[in-house]
């Protein structure tokens, strides 16, 4: 019944298996979630180990899809015999070029899809779109999925619900790679819609306490209100691109390459582009937690760790990122990157550094200064994308993933063996290195890769971002990413300073208050305006939950430990503060060892030669892999139709044209600087990558080293010296107190969108709608209906009977029945009389009107 | 000017006083809708003899705003006895010219 | 008040002789006015209060006698102020306060049955609105200086003269009949 | 348009076949009531499998064609025959129809409403799907409305007698607004008859003529028309009898309305209205257009306001209902096609909504909301179905609300025949909006009935709750729990009795609609396969007089 339609690339390109089939990567994991709800509670391992092996499978799968796709890659570039089948002259035509150096010819991305839904004899597919940025996710979130659950097995364990948490962690996986691999934009929604269900399920994981549950519904309605912008764009895209697609492509408007061929076409009008971009990235602002909507993501922090690292490193946060790279030819044309036009994106994307950055300092609750540096990372990928330096953006989400994962999961091991499940910084930390040696370490890497230090992960990427910034002429944007590094390197610091150094506090000092959580969320509830239920109920509620059916359960998990309502709780409350299990140490390592390393996939030469490593540009894997050539294609080629690839041929003069000319007037021409000729389509812009320069590498690490020392410096006086010119500056200072009340309450924003819009929405317009619906609506039509009624009863007791009585005695004259019948029209009521003349009056007025009108 | 200006404000002022004669139950206040309405055909009286160059509409208006004076005079002057026998006005009370 | 009106409107009609199209000042006073009455009116027969009710309608009749100078019609604008608010509204208050009616809130205004004059009410005015529209779209009242009082009494005298004595008869029996009906015995 | 007339007895026999059924009850002793019971659950059954058998036998090749079509005399007097076929169009409501009707009726065997008498009950059920099913199959005006008419009656008899408090007014209100709109609807169909001057009834001779019309007649005769179908979807100023009928309605009662007579407003506009006077409907399409996304806000506003589950849950059918109107006022072949997919959608999810609403009152004995809560701790298998079917309401990809919502929406963007792109693409943005009210209005049902720990009135009555006593570790507490629940068992009224969870009768009821929720939204095609070529031939012949 599933019409296989393979449109996957012209066979001169080597496919294989594992790139027709990566599907599987998306499938398996959302068939392991069907099991896991379906058989795991009578798992021997509760239903985890479905969720690890479908996990692993996926893992696998997508690594030899990677493997592949560089095969394909290579094929097309350094042209193999074999690879090539002799019929097809055009690559030898592309082959040529690009020994000369000249032309790389554009790779095809392996596309399999099935008929899906059809409409208006459209058939829209559903399958799997592979090339470079997709290849290179879905290998990144299988793998992160993989060591954050193999993380879980040991830290959520004795959780009450333990077979949903893997259930839910699964699907959300897979909806991930759903959205990655898609080939078009509903399959995009698809992906997208299932992650936001399961945030949902899973921040709301321990949903008797209320603050969970709210917190749950803000991240998911958040983000709804962002899909607006989804629907919106999507539906602009379709019937923008859609006859194009028809015509040229043989496929349709929602196809993710019809899409980017379109934009590049210069067949959309500006205004489409604009506002199809400006409505999508609307829909990547809610999803990726940036400026104005960035709320959700520290209230997000309500789920159990893992979910937390899953969601703000691989997962969710980045879909936004990745909905902007994947169709960024739109975004590219609506916003005008390719002439330098200060973006939507690159606004936003500026603003949220900055902004978030700020709250992480405010922050006591170690998580949310995770969660806000996420924010704030996620900013740098959107700056990057908004000015036209895609391939950095696309790196840094690489790299961030490692450590902003890896920093999650040591949090939790904090919390899980070091703090006695509290999250709280000043209370319950401090002086932990100590006792968690590992763990320490770990964070140690990466937070210095966070803060971008050479030579780890995130240096080559953040800067790289920043470089780019500056060479495409967004200067003040450059400076705002060299801001953002710096506070990133003073707020890391002091996170890490609370946390592992001076005294042992609170719970890390062996001291149990069980009360921490209680009177944490009891705060939380104060900022938390439920949305549309009204506080004063749910207080209460929450409150007597520890009275509760199962009350013991439901204390702990208000102070949102897992591992409590069991005898596992008592293993930790006997001793104080240790060293983590293997299953929790093994994940953590390994990303640590990836935050190290994962960097010189793509590190800049200049930098590596600043290093005394010699690297040339061969050692830019990403940029040689993962990114598009921005070579036309013969719109044969494109429809996947080798027969005509031999019109590659035509285009080879035109690139080398362009190609001869060098430095900016480079860009001048090609895709997304100029339309492509009549009969080719470009599917990538020609983006500008940044000649690196030794001065601007040395000024970002100083920058850095800078935020560090002052960090470390205030850290030491305010805290360990307890300096008396600093301590208590808050209350004494005004303007001191002003900011840090500012960032305490998030800006107000949240009080904005609670308190203001929802609350007006939930409460004054819902009820002013139903009243109107009761009184005006419904009463007119009651009123009717009454008189109806009544006229109806007189009818018949008066018209009806006393007729039927003049008949039976029809002695009486008519004159005096019709009188008595007509008496009771005399209801002796004024306004009926009122009622009754108007009304007649103008029904027999309308009544003649229309007959003379018609 | 426009005529209909006048006549469109006429209709509205008609048309609330209809609203008020069926809506009000204070035997008072139907009166006062009744004044409405009246006020409206004076415009509309009024309007037209502008329109139509022609004094006649004048003439009339003065007419019904005699007829008014008294009219109320006569209305509020029941009102009033209609009280004094049965300590209320409201009209729904009042069927007695039930058939 | 209507004499002051009177000078300054002489004053608008003399410079917008010049050309006989819309003239926009009496465009504006007639906005003015119009919505005042309009709210005003509304609020006669939604207030909850019967004082105000009887206050509103002072305002609105003031409108129409105001709405009557726009039509230079004077003389009927000052018999309107002298009649209706002179007059009535003094025999509504008497009502008011004679029948009780308590000063404040008041519940009980409206019958059960109100909602079905929302209807008529907005039918009524979907028709009226039509119809005029249909038939005065574009007559213009062109400004013209004020009928003469003296015409009016002319007609009076001559022409209706019946019906002005008719008139006159129903004043005095309505006088008596008030006198005789709200008496005390 | 050519007609498949091979085997086409089939129609006859699913539409009548329930009545046969009434029939034979009609003399069955009262008081046998598992007997009673046993002969409704077969007759429809019997029907369900001529529906399968129809299903099997119908030719998805040229699904834009009537098949089993059959044009018999009936009433030669006023020139109306009986006229019937099946298309795409018409045969995914009409198999529902049947669905909905047998499994209403597996779940009445255990949840009889408490007026009691089976007997009246199966046999209304009977009728009513007789009714439905001829409506779908009627291709005759006159016929087509005796059916939509017979519906109304044992929906009203269901609602006045076995409803709940205001059970009278509930069913009068209902049965007077329908009865208002088809009256004009009668006699929209009867100036249309005369105006064309057509030889017969049969919609096929009037779509032909009725193109003819005067664009001024045809917009008057459309409004008739729209009057009639707009009460019974219902549309914006004319729902407020559904909330009153939904909330006083039993739950089987509620189900088959939300179900399929709903269905009948909107099947109305696609199947007669829209192709007999393509003038009319065009301009009358802008007016449905914003009245649809007045539905779609008004509604998802009121059930903010709500505090009662059921009437919640009945709200939020005015909105989604306009999202099925805003497709057909497009008057695209995208747009129809989404609102067809809505109507099945909206049937299948909004009646197992009103399943577990059922299901939750007839445990809890109320559906405030404010008393409910901890649902999932007490019920935690009722409690994931109905998450997962607010979760399809809120119109999730992946599951069948979706595929009603998104391309309706889509459609929206550029409406045919030169409807106005502006006003469309307003009322597109307004109505994505409107999705995101519907999440958070089930959202917030949700989380406040189903989150959280059960209020205390409920405490510790349920099975599932004390079994999570026992798995928690706390094995004292778990007694205490245990013993303390018997103890208020014994000592409280019925409010305290066992809650139990999900029970047989209601899995063997619910299942199919849960898989059905799932197939469709995974694989939409099956459907718009079915519907596609139908609704583009008809647009076609709207595009041949419109241009």
């Amino acid at each position: 019944m599933l019409a296989v339609e393979d449109t996957h690339a012209a066979l001169e390109l080597s496919s294989g298996w594992f790139l027709e089939n990566a599907w599987l990567i998306a499938l398996i994991p959302a068939i392991g979630f069907a099991l896991i709800i379906g058989f795991g509670k009578k798992m021997p391992m509760k239903g985890s180990e479905v969720g690890l092996a479908s996990m692993a499978a996926s893992l696998v799968i997508a690594t030899g899809a990677g493997i592949q796709w560089m095969q394909r890659t290579d094929s097309a570039s350094h042209g193999d015999a074999e690879a090539i089948g002799g019929a097809f002259s055009g690559v030898r035509g592309a082959l040529s070029a690009s020994e000369s150096g000249q032309v790389e010819p554009y790779i095809e991305p392996v596309v399999t899809q099935w008929v899906w839904w059809q409409n208006s004899g459209l058939e829209f597919g559903l399958g799997s779109h592979i090339d470079g940025l997709s290849v290179l996710l879905l290998c990144l979130v299988a793998f992160i999925s993989l060591l954050v659950q193999v993380f879980s097995l040991d830290y959520v364990r004795g959780d009450r619900r333990y077979t949903h948490f893997f259930a839910a962690l699964t699907l959300f996986s897979s909806g991930m790679l759903v959205m990655v691999m898609s080939s078009n934009m509903v399959q995009l929604i698809l992906g997208w819609e299932i992650m936001g269900l399961c945030s949902f399920m899973l921040i709301g994981h321990w949903w008797e306490d209320a603050y969970n549950s709210h917190s749950a519904l803000k991240a998911f309605f958040t983000v709804r209100v962002g899909d607006v912008g989804l629907l919106v764009g999507t539906a602009i895209l379709f019937f923008g691109a859609n006859d194009f697609a028809v015509a040229n492509l043989d496929s349709n408007g929602f196809d993710i390459r019809a899409i980017q061929a379109w934009a590049l076409s210069g067949e959309g009008s500006s205004w489409t582009l604009i506002m199809a971009s400006s409505a999508l990235f609307i829909a990547a602002i809610g999803k990726s937690g940036q400026f104005p909507l960035h709320t959700w993501l520290p209230d997000a922090m309500a789920g159990p760790t893992p979910v937390s690292s899953l969601l703000h490193s691989s997962t969710m946060v980045v879909a936004g990122v990745f909905l902007v790279a994947r169709i960024y030819p739109v975004f590219w044309e609506g916003f005008n990157i390719a002439n330098g036009g200060v973006s939507f994106i690159a606004v936003i994307g500026g603003i949220t550094i900055v902004v978030a950055a700020l709250l992480a300092f405010v922050q006591d609750d170690i998580k949310k200064v995770l969660a806000y540096s996420t924010v704030s990372q996620l900013g740098y990928m959107m700056l990057g994308l908004g000015t036209g330096a895609w391939l950095p953006a696309v790196f840094h989400v690489f790299t961030h993933a490692f450590f902003k994962c890896c920093l999650f999961l040591a949090a939790g091991s904090i919390s899980h063996s070091g703090s006695h499940h509290s999250f709280d910084m000043k209370k319950d930390m401090g002086g932990l290195r100590k006792f968690m040696p590992v763990t320490f370490g770990a964070w140690c890497v990466s937070t210095l890769a966070l803060t971008g230090v050479i030579p780890f992960a995130g240096f080559w990427s953040k800067d790289e971002i920043i470089d780019n910034v500056g060479a495409n002429g967004y200067t003040f944007l450059f400076w705002v990413g060299l801001v953002g590094a710096a506070l990133t390197a003073m707020y890391m610091t002091r996170a890490t300073y609370l946390t592992f150094f001076g005294e042992p506090r609170g719970a890390a000092a062996g001291i149990h208050h069980d009360d921490a959580g209680h009177d944490e969320y009891a705060t939380e509830f104060r900022e938390v305006v439920i949305s549309s239920t009204d506080l004063v109920a749910a207080l209460p509620k929450s409150l007597s939950a520890a009275a509760n059916v199962p009350g013991d359960d439901i204390e702990h998990d208000a102070e949102g430990d897992p591992a409590h309502g069991g005898h596992h709780a008592d293993e930790h409350d006997d001793h104080g503060p240790h060293e983590s299990g293997k299953l929790i140490l093994f994940p953590i390592v390994i990303l640590a060892f990836l935050a190290l390393t994962s960097g010189f996939v793509n590190p800049t030469p200049l930098a590596g030669d600043a290093l005394g490593a010699n690297l040339g540009e061969g050692v830019e894997l990403l940029k040689k892999y993962v990114e598009p050539r921005y070579e036309p294609v013969a719109i044969g080629e494109a429809a996947g139709h080798a027969g005509e690839s031999i019109q590659l041929l035509e285009l080879a003069p035109l690139s080398a044209a362009e190609a001869g000319a060098d430095g900016k007037d480079a860009y001048a021409t090609g895709c997304g600087r100029s339309t492509p000729e009549p009969g080719t389509v470009c599917f990538f812009p020609k983006v500008k990558h940044a000649v690196p320069e030794l001065s601007k590498i040395l000024l970002s690490l100083g920058v850095v080293a800078l935020g560090y020392a002052a960090a470390i410096g205030f850290c030491m006086a305010f805290y360990k010296n307890k300096n008396p010119r600093l301590v208590g500056l808050t209350e004494r200072s005004r303007i001191a107190r002003g900011g840090y009340l500012f960032l305490k309450n998030k800006y107000y924003l949240d009080v904005l969108y609670q308190n203001v819009f929802v609350y007006f929405v939930s409460r004054p317009l819902a009820k002013a709608t139903y009243w109107v619906n009761q009184n005006v609506i419904d009463g007119v039509v009651n009123g009717v209906g009454t008189s109806g009624k009544k006229a109806g009863n007189w009818v018949y007791n008066n018209i009806d009977q006393k007729i039927v009585d003049g008949a039976v005695n029809a002695s009486g004259t008519v004159a005096s029945e019709t009188g008595h019948g007509l008496q009771p029209v005399q209801s002796g009521k004024v306004n009926q009389y009122g009622a009754l003349l108007f009304g007649a009056a103008t029904v027999g007025a309308i009544v003649l009107v229309i007959l003379n009108v018609s | 000017m426009l005529a209909v200006n006048f006549l469109l404000l006429a209709a509205v002022l008609f048309c609330i006083g209809v609203f008020g004669v069926i809506a009000r139950r204070n035997a008072v206040l139907v009166l006062m809708s009744i004044e409405l309405i009246l006020a409206a055909v004076n415009l509309n009286f009024v309007a037209f003899a502008m329109m139509n160059d022609n004094i006649d509409g004048q003439v009339f208006a003065l007419f019904v705003i005699a007829i008014a004076a008294a009219e109320v005079g006569v209305g509020l002057a029941m009102v009033l006895m209609i009280y004094r026998n049965r300590k209320s006005i409201a009209l729904d009370g009042l069927s007695e010219m039930k058939g | 008040m209507a004499v002051g009106w009177t000078v300054n409107l002489h004053a608008l009609i003399a410079q917008a002789d010049a050309e006989p199209s819309v003239n926009i000042a009496l465009n504006i006073g007639f906005g003015l006015i119009a919505t005042v009455m309009i709210f005003a009116a509304f609020s006669v027969v939604t207030t909850k209060n019967v004082v105000h009710a009887a206050l509103y309608l002072v305002l609105v009749l003031a409108g129409v006698a105001a709405q009557f100078i726009l039509a230079s019609a004077e003389f009927l604008a000052v018999a309107q102020v002298m009649v209706y608010i002179g007059a009535v509204m003094v025999l509504f208050l008497f009502g008011i306060m004679l029948t009780r009616a308590q000063i404040g809130k008041e519940d009980g205004l409206n019958n059960q049955g109100w909602q079905l004059g929302i209807p008529v009410a907005v039918g009524l005015f979907g028709l009226l609105g039509y119809v005029v529209f249909n038939t005065f779209e574009d007559d213009v009242l062109d400004e013209r200086a004020p009928f003469p009082t003296e015409q009016l009494s002319d007609q009076y005298l001559s022409a209706y003269l019946v019906p002005f004595l008719a008139v006159s008869f129903v004043l005095l029996a309505a006088a008596i009949g008030a006198i005789v009906l709200a008496r005390k015995d | 348009m050519e007609t498949l007339t091979d085997n086409n007895w089939l129609l006859t026999v699913g539409a009548f076949l329930p009545l046969v059924g009434a029939l034979v009850m009609m003399f069955w002793p009262k008081d046998d009531e598992s007997g009673v019971k046993t002969i409704g659950i077969a007759t429809a059954g019997a029907t369900l499998l001529v529906g399968i058998y129809t299903l099997i036998k119908f030719d998805y090749g040229q699904s834009e064609k009537l098949q089993f079509a059959v044009d018999a005399e009936w009433i030669e007097v006023i020139r109306s025959g009986y006229t019937i076929g099946l298309d795409g169009i018409s045969l995914p409501l009409y198999f529902l129809s049947m669905c909905v009707t047998f499994l209403v009726m597996i779940y009445t065997w255990d949840n009889m409403p408490d007026a009691g008498n089976p007997k009246a009950f199966y046999i209304l059920m009977l009728v009513l799907q007789t009714g439905m099913a001829g409506t779908f199959i009627a291709q005759d005006l006159i016929l087509f409305f005796v059916f939509f008419e017979v519906v109304l009656l044992p929906m009203y008899f269901m609602i006045g007698v076995w409803g709940g408090e205001q059970r009278q007014y509930a069913s009068l209100k209902f049965f007077l607004y329908t009865m208002f709109g088809s009256a004009f609807m009668l006699v929209a169909f009867l100036a249309l008859f005369f105006q064309t001057g057509a030889e017969s009834f049969g919609f096929a001779t009037l779509i032909d003529l009725g193109a003819s019309i005067d664009r001024d007649v045809q917009v008057w005769i459309f409004a008739g028309m729209f009057l009639g179908f707009a009460v019974k979807v219902p549309m914006f100023p004319f729902h407020t009898w559904l909330p009153d009928a939904h909330t006083q309605a039993p739950t089987q009662g509620s189900v088959i309305l939300a179900a399929i007579l709903l269905k009948l407003g909107t099947y109305g506009f696609v199947r007669i209205a829209i192709p007999m006077l393509p003038e009319g409907a065009k301009a009358w399409a802008p007016a449905i257009g914003i009245l649809a996304v007045i539905g779609i806000i008004y509604g998802s506003l009121g059930c903010l306001a709500q505090t009662d589950m059921k009437r919640l849950i009945a709200f939020s059918s005015v909105a989604h209902m306009g999202f099925v109107m805003l497709g057909i006022s497009t008057l695209t072949t995208f747009g129809i096609n989404a609102a067809l997919f809505g109507m099945v959608a909206h049937g299948l999810i909004t009646g197992m909504l009103f399943f577990v609403a059922g299901s939750v009152k007839h445990r809890f004995h109320t559906l405030e909301i404010r008393r409910l809560g901890g649902l999932l701790i007490q019920m935690p298998k009722m409690g994931w179905i109905l998450g997962f079917a607010s979760m399809a309401s809120l119109g999730l990809p992946g599951l069948a609300g979706f595929w009603g919502e998104f391309p309706a929406i889509l459609s929206a963007y550029n409406p045919n025949f030169g409807l106005s792109e502006p006003l469309f693409r307003t009322l597109m943005v307004i109505a994505a909006i409107g999705t995101v009210l519907a999440a958070a209005y089930l959202l917030w049902l949700y989380q406040r009935t189903a989150f959280g720990v059960p209020s205390d009135e409920f405490k510790g009555h349920s099975t599932a709750e004390i079994d999570a006593g026992h798995g928690a570790d706390d094995h004292g507490q778990a007694m205490a729990h245990s013993l303390s629940s018997a103890a208020n068992a014994d000592a409280d009224t019925h409010e305290h009795e066992e809650i139990k969870d999900v029970q047989l009768t209601e899995w063997i009821a619910w299942t199919p609609f849960l898989v059905a929720i799932v197939v469709f939204g995974v694989y939409p095609q099956l459907m718009f396969k079915v519907m596609d070529p139908a609704v583009q031939a008809m647009v076609e012949t709207l595009g041949k007089s419109l241009g």
